[in-house]
């Protein structure tokens, strides 16, 4: 049999081909998106600067912009900042590490045996809703101040996110593909590596989007309540001490945190979803 | 990273109490009030005593209060109408020794009344029908602006609360949201800076020598470790005198546990830091509590709680 | 009316660049029907989507009516070759359909006679109310083929459109897309792998190479207008020119735009030609 | 026949927090801890608790803020998500400032709200819908990217442009993710409902949870997080109820080819 | 080897039951090649899902090798009429091939033999690191092919597997089929649309009446084993049979379950038929 026609083309690397209306995204798409984002968040700070000026709100209160990052600066040259930024951080990247890992582990799992899935629908929707914050005497009584406390809260916070979207993505198997699974005897564990999860994927994306945000404010709010070392120890502090700069400049690193964030989420996508719609129209079209 | 050693450790070494240095922690409030713990310190009060003391500086009670009980920290800072409140309630708490007092200066005692410069308000009665912001409603707070409203002529029960943090008060005054602000330091210090006027000091106005707050300690470590109470006692004695003594020190203390720095450090009053709970006050403080139905129908036992 | 010049249209991807379309031109005429062939994977799919501006070319350009085709123009119509995906899965059969009629803005009852009516030329009377995924392969292609007959277009482009349903229902949907034309006078481009159905069909057939892509053969069909499913296809010409496109077909497996750089024939072969089957 | 999948159906959404309630009353039957009293203790105190005027004046109030906050959460989601999710040139520019908001915990955001909206109701449903929008935000932009792309050309190709194709198309092909979002949101919402109202609030489920946690009704306490619970699990059937009309077409096609 | 007994299935709907097989019975020797032709929507590919073990029938069961399928049996490979869902957006062509080999632990170089071969036999051996949407419907479906090749079941269901390819392919592929049919001993049932095709192909061809569904005719198809695309096809014999066949497809376009209450005719139609083109 003769191959038909597949002719790589090597001469032309960067192609024009973006769909009508889709242009020029192609060449260097990061740079442009990141320019376009730096564009976003200077009109945010343009904001926040003009705002404290007008009669809207008074500068002691929302101070602007400028004033924010100075004393961002000067927090940036204390160690206790960085003490601080290593305690969240540590406590937000383990929190969020088990949450996924569970998360996705107990979603898998029942997401895959349907008549686990309709014994725990009740479960689940009983006790998302629960907020940490009621826990927190909870976390207090079991953990003190401990780092373990504050993964409590952070755990089952973003817990639910995590295993919500992994649900619903498991759910959204194309019948076809699931029966082709089952037609080649993929087995349980087959269908779930090569079919079910790769379909839940980009629900499973957003679910750890959702969740790392979840948990770097649930480790924040630990620490401003419990007063567990980090972030949000400091916050409370400045919080009572009516340093107003101080609080909005620490609250601007958790929001620049949760860009970062989102920035490698946005990074793994393009690598893990590059097959799925939603990356590849934008890539290569 | 983290919180360091971990608490079963801390915990273990603190109840076994021998001659060595014993890690306490202490859960406390950032704030003016407990200077002299940190001023004591530093002195060495605690440390000549075999305590090493390490603070967990919690946004409230919510978060201190479960902590000693649980014995995740072995003492904790607290105002005497929450002590109370818990004690009916059944949590096994006993005050080990004094926090801090009201400094007894009508207008310019460590809590009062602001409002803003253009107000009507002119004194505590004017603030009948008025909406007044306290930190925690059912609480020392209300309690005692209510005293003074009492005191001042006007009707108490015509008063209206809401519960803000103290940081967010003065902004809250100055968007009108509210009518007055009880307010704590620094915040009645940053208010006034902004203009706003203090027409009452409940405190002081319920009585001068009113005892605001105590260090306390749970039933267990009570039982199972006195000596440690003793010894805690002891140098938080000291230390309330030495800060007594050394009112600029212990303004200079806030420095390192605050980030309260510049015009305000210097104008900001600070309470009175007697060695010893004045029980007359208490009492007239649980009178009022009941007053105002925040124990039910319970009374609080002064004499178990603070003695 | 439908110009194509010069078109090329290269797919870029991360590990893999393909010239779907070396260089296409051909020119179809107001109110023609051509039937495209080629071999599997030459860019038929590629060239439709160009000529409805649903892709643009790495090169070249499409133009109707002489303006250039910058996005969908309107009074175009589509059937994709992938007919179960380019249906709303969310709308019934009926909703489908009526749906493009929608913006058409022609009265409740006139959208309704047109729906009903391509619902039964295409034989899914019955199945109005059925959802897609209710529906068998073939069924769902005649759901898109109703959708773009109720649309009365100006131009309708066909991807394979025949290519799931059985000999019978093909025979009755080819003419039924001939008494369209005939009566609507619509531009049609209709492409198909069935070589009987590219002679029966239309006007001209085109048969592209393999890919790279170039117009191999440019074939009038000189068959009488008047076609009928016995007749027409029993008559010795239809065997000729059938003969014919088997037989550049298979050339066409072989031949590319890399192989043979020979020019564009508009030609008509009159030689007879040896036959698939025999009677 | 009906009769037992009604059974069975019960069995299947009761069977397990049975179990889980059962696992609780025993293993605090005879706590003396202060923090964790018996369940029965607990249950007592629900009874007396949640029935009384406490219904009218508290869980009430609560509700309507969390429904405007939650409706208000879902259009603003769902808007800005589809502006979002199409234009990829919007998304450059938005995400990183959406994404630095939605990084700011609710706690220090509400001051700032606060400055803006008062203190009063306004404040408490801006805060439900400061947290609420974020999962559905993202599920909405995820859900618009991933529209199929056979069916968008479809839709481009038969002139279905502007508003006919968000309605037609792609609301409607990322409903189910959408859905998803809105799932999500509405625990989240419930949680902020109680977070908004340890500000400023003189009523409310949330500040009366918090109201009995600082005055250490703790049993009372307890009844509260278990009225939330309940609240969740209510609202998540009334939620499903209208998922699956929405979503009739969805599951059918899911399950088509399923064995029954 | 397959027995399918007394086979019905009703799709039940909110609004919409439909009684798609009515009464199935038949059998399917080991080794054999069958070929299965319909009206559109008459249910066939229901009959396929019920024989993988796919779907549940309402009445009746279907036996392989005397036991009753209840799920997917081992050693059965499908190539699904929906080709483009059944290929797995997220892996490439030779993942895609490769996966259902994997559980059967042939060894690395076995496993890359086979799907190397299969991919080559269907002529995508320059795609194999492409992923299916970068592919033509044509190649989707070449791909679908492949990877029942290379799994060497005993028993292949195909669901029109080569509506999406060109002529020569198309005759390419049938050749495979038989080629692969006679080296391994495969038993195949194959459902095409295409008269030809289905004659050409197997050894019976059972032919379906529309819904609610019967089986209308059994036919033996009686051509030389020896089968070759230019001198079968033009065989006066396979004139004939195709004639039979395609007259019984337009009579199945109105025999139902409910018209004719016939018994199922195992014959073998004798009678010259006319013929669909002329040479
Ligand atoms: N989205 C895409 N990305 C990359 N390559 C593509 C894409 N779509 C098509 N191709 C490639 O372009 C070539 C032509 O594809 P096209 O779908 O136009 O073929 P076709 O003529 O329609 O084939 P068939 O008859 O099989 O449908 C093929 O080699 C295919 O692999
Ligand atoms: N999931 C389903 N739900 C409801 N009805 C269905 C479903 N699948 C198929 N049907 C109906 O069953 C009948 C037979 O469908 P089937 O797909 O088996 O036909 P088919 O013979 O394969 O047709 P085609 O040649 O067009 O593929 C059709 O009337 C169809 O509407
Ligand atoms: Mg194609
Ligand atoms: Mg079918």
């Amino acid at each position: 049999m003769t191959s038909p026609g597949l002719t790589p083309v090597l001469a032309e690397p960067a192609g024009t081909d973006s769909g009508p209306g889709g242009a020029s995204a192609r060449r260097g798409p990061v740079p442009v998106a990141v320019l376009r984002g730096l564009a976003g968040l200077a009109g945010l700070v343009a904001v926040l600067e003009v705002l404290p000026h007008t009669s809207l709100v008074s500068a002691d209160y929302l101070p602007p912009a400028s004033e924010t990052v100075r004393t961002l600066g000067t927090l940036l040259a204390e160690p206790t900042f960085w003490t601080a930024l290593g305690d969240t951080l540590t406590g937000w990247g383990l929190g969020l590490a088990v949450a996924v890992v569970a998360g996705v582990a107990a979603g898998v799992v029942i997401g895959s045996v349907p008549v686990l899935r309709a014994v725990t629908a009740s479960t689940i929707e009983f006790l998302r809703p629960i907020p940490s914050v009621a826990l927190i005497p909870v976390a207090v009584l079991l953990y003190g101040t401990d780092l373990r406390s504050k993964l409590l809260l952070v755990v089952y916070a973003s817990f639910w996110q995590v295993i919500v979207q992994v649900l619903a993505g498991m759910q959204d198997v194309d019948p076809v593909a699931e029966d082709t699974a089952r037609s080649y005897l993929l087995g349980t564990w087959g269908r779930v590596r090569h079919v079910l999860w790769p379909t839940a994927l980009p629900y499973v994306m957003t679910g750890v989007r959702l969740a790392a945000t979840v948990a770097l404010i649930l480790t924040i709010t630990a620490e401003l309540v419990i007063g567990a070392p980090g972030l949000g120890h400091e916050i409370a502090v400045a919080q009572v001490s009516g340093a107003v700069p101080e609080v909005y400049a620490l609250v601007l690193v958790t929001g620049l945190l949760g860009v970062a964030v989102n920035l490698a989420a946005r990074a793994v996508e393009r690598r893990a979803l590059h097959w799925h719609q939603s990356v590849r129209r934008e890539v290569t079209a | 990273a983290g919180c360091g050693s971990s608490s079963s450790s801390s915990g273990a070494s603190a109840s076994s109490g021998g001659g060595k240095t014993t890690e306490v922690k202490v859960g406390i409030i950032p704030i003016v009030d407990v200077a002299p713990l940190y001023l004591g310190d530093k002195k060495g009060f605690f440390s000549s005593r075999g305590i090493k003391l390490k603070m967990e500086s919690a946004q409230g009670g919510a978060a201190i209060i479960p902590g000693v009980v649980s014995g995740q920290f072995q003492f904790g800072f607290s105002n005497t109408t929450s002590l109370m409140l818990a004690q009916t309630k059944g949590v096994p708490v006993k005050s080990v020794v004094n926090g801090a007092a009201s400094n007894g200066k009508i207008g310019a005692d460590v809590t009062g009344v602001a409002v803003k410069k253009d107000s009507s308000i002119k004194s505590a009665k004017d603030l009948a029908g008025q909406t007044v912001a306290v930190n925690t409603l059912q609480n020392i707070g209300d309690t005692t602006v209510r005293e003074s409203v009492r005191k001042a002529g006007g009707d108490p029960s015509k008063v209206k609360f809401v519960e803000i943090p103290f940081d967010q008060m003065p902004a809250a005054l100055d968007g009108g949201q509210v009518d007055a602000a009880w307010m704590g330091e620094p915040a009645t210090t940053i208010a006034k800076g902004q203009g706003a006027r203090v027409i009452a000091s409940p405190f002081a106005e319920t009585d001068p020598k009113l005892t605001v707050a105590t260090y306390f300690t749970s039933a267990k470590v009570m039982q199972e470790n006195p000596d440690l109470v003793k010894k805690f006692s002891e140098a938080m004695a000291e230390s309330l005198t030495y800060a007594s003594e050394h009112p600029d020190e212990a303004r200079q203390i806030l420095t390192s546990y605050t980030k309260i720095s510049g015009d305000v450090l210097d104008k900001l009053i600070l309470p009175s830091w007697p060695a010893e709970v004045d029980m007359a006050s208490l009492e007239k403080l649980a009178a009022l509590g009941e007053e105002d139905g925040i124990f039910g129908d319970k009374k609080p036992d002064l004499n178990a709680l603070f003695s | 009316m439908l110009d194509v010049q010069d078109l090329q249209k290269i797919y870029t991807g991360r590990h893999r660049n393909v010239e779907a379309l070396r260089n296409l031109t051909f020119h179809i005429a107001e109110g023609e029907l051509v039937c495209l062939v080629g071999p599997s994977g030459c860019g038929k799919t590629t060239l439709l989507k160009c000529m409805a501006g649903l892709l643009a070319p790495t090169r070249g350009e499409v133009r109707l009516d002489g303006r250039p085709v910058a996005g969908p123009p309107p009074g175009m119509a589509v059937v994709f070759q992938e007919y179960g995906r380019s249906l709303f899965a969310w709308m019934n059969v009926r909703d489908n359909v009526a749906l493009p009629l929608r913006r058409k803005k022609l009265g409740k009852a006139r959208e309704r006679e047109l729906v009903d009516h391509a619902l039964e030329v295409v034989g899914l009377s019955d199945a109005h109310e059925a959802y897609p995924w209710q529906l068998s392969g073939g069924m769902q292609q005649r759901v898109a083929i109703a959708r773009a007959v109720a649309y009365e277009p100006k131009v309708l482009l066909m991807d394979e459109p025949f290519a799931a349903v059985d000999a019978q229902t093909r025979a009755e949907l080819e003419d039924l897309i001939r008494k369209l034309w005939h009566e609507l006078g619509v531009t049609v481009l209709f492409v198909t792998h069935d070589i009987d159905e590219a002679v029966y069909l239309g006007q001209r057939t085109l048969i592209l190479s393999k890919s790279p892509t170039v117009v191999q053969e440019d074939l009038t069909i000189d068959l009488p207008d008047e076609r009928d499913q016995l007749h027409t296809r029993s008559s010795p010409r239809f065997a000729e020119l059938r003969a014919h496109v088997y037989e550049q077909i298979q050339r066409a497996k072989h031949h590319s735009g890399d192989t043979a750089p020979d020019p564009v024939i508009a030609d008509r072969t009159i030689e007879p030609v040896l036959q698939k089957t025999e009677s | 026949m009906t009769a037992l999948s009604v059974l069975r159906r019960g069995l299947l959404v009761l069977g397990l927090p049975a179990v889980l309630f059962a696992v609780w009353w025993f293993a605090t039957a005879g706590s003396a801890d202060f923090y964790f009293p018996p369940l029965s203790t607990i249950l007592d105190s629900f009874g007396k608790v949640w029935t009384g005027e406490r219904l009218l004046s508290d869980v009430v109030p609560s509700l309507l803020r969390l429904a405007a906050g939650y409706l208000l959460a879902v259009v603003v989601g769902v808007g800005l998500g589809l502006v979002v999710g199409m234009r990829r040139a919007v998304r450059d520019v938005l995400e990183p400032v959406l994404e630095l908001f939605r990084a700011i915990p609710p706690p220090v955001l509400i001051p700032v709200i606060m400055l803006f909206a008062g203190i009063g109701d306004t404040m408490k449903v801006l805060v439900i819908v400061s947290g609420c929008m974020w999962p559905i935000l993202l599920n909405t932009v995820e859900g618009v990217r991933a529209v199929d792309e056979v069916l968008g050309d479809t839709c481009r190709s038969y002139g279905i442009t502007g508003v006919a194709r968000l309605r037609h198309l792609v609301l409607r092909a990322a409903s189910p993710q959408i859905v998803t979002g809105m799932r999500q949101a509405l625990s989240i919402g419930i949680i902020l409902m109680v977070i908004s109202e340890m500000f400023a609030a003189s009523n409310g489920l949330g500040f009366t949870i918090v109201q009995f946690q600082r005055s250490f009704a703790i049993p009372e306490m307890w009844s509260g997080v278990l009225l939330l619970g309940i609240l969740g699990f209510l609202l998540s059937l009334l939620f499903r109820f209208a998922e699956n009309r929405a979503l009739a077409w969805y599951h059918g096609l899911r399950r088509a080819q399923r064995n029954p």
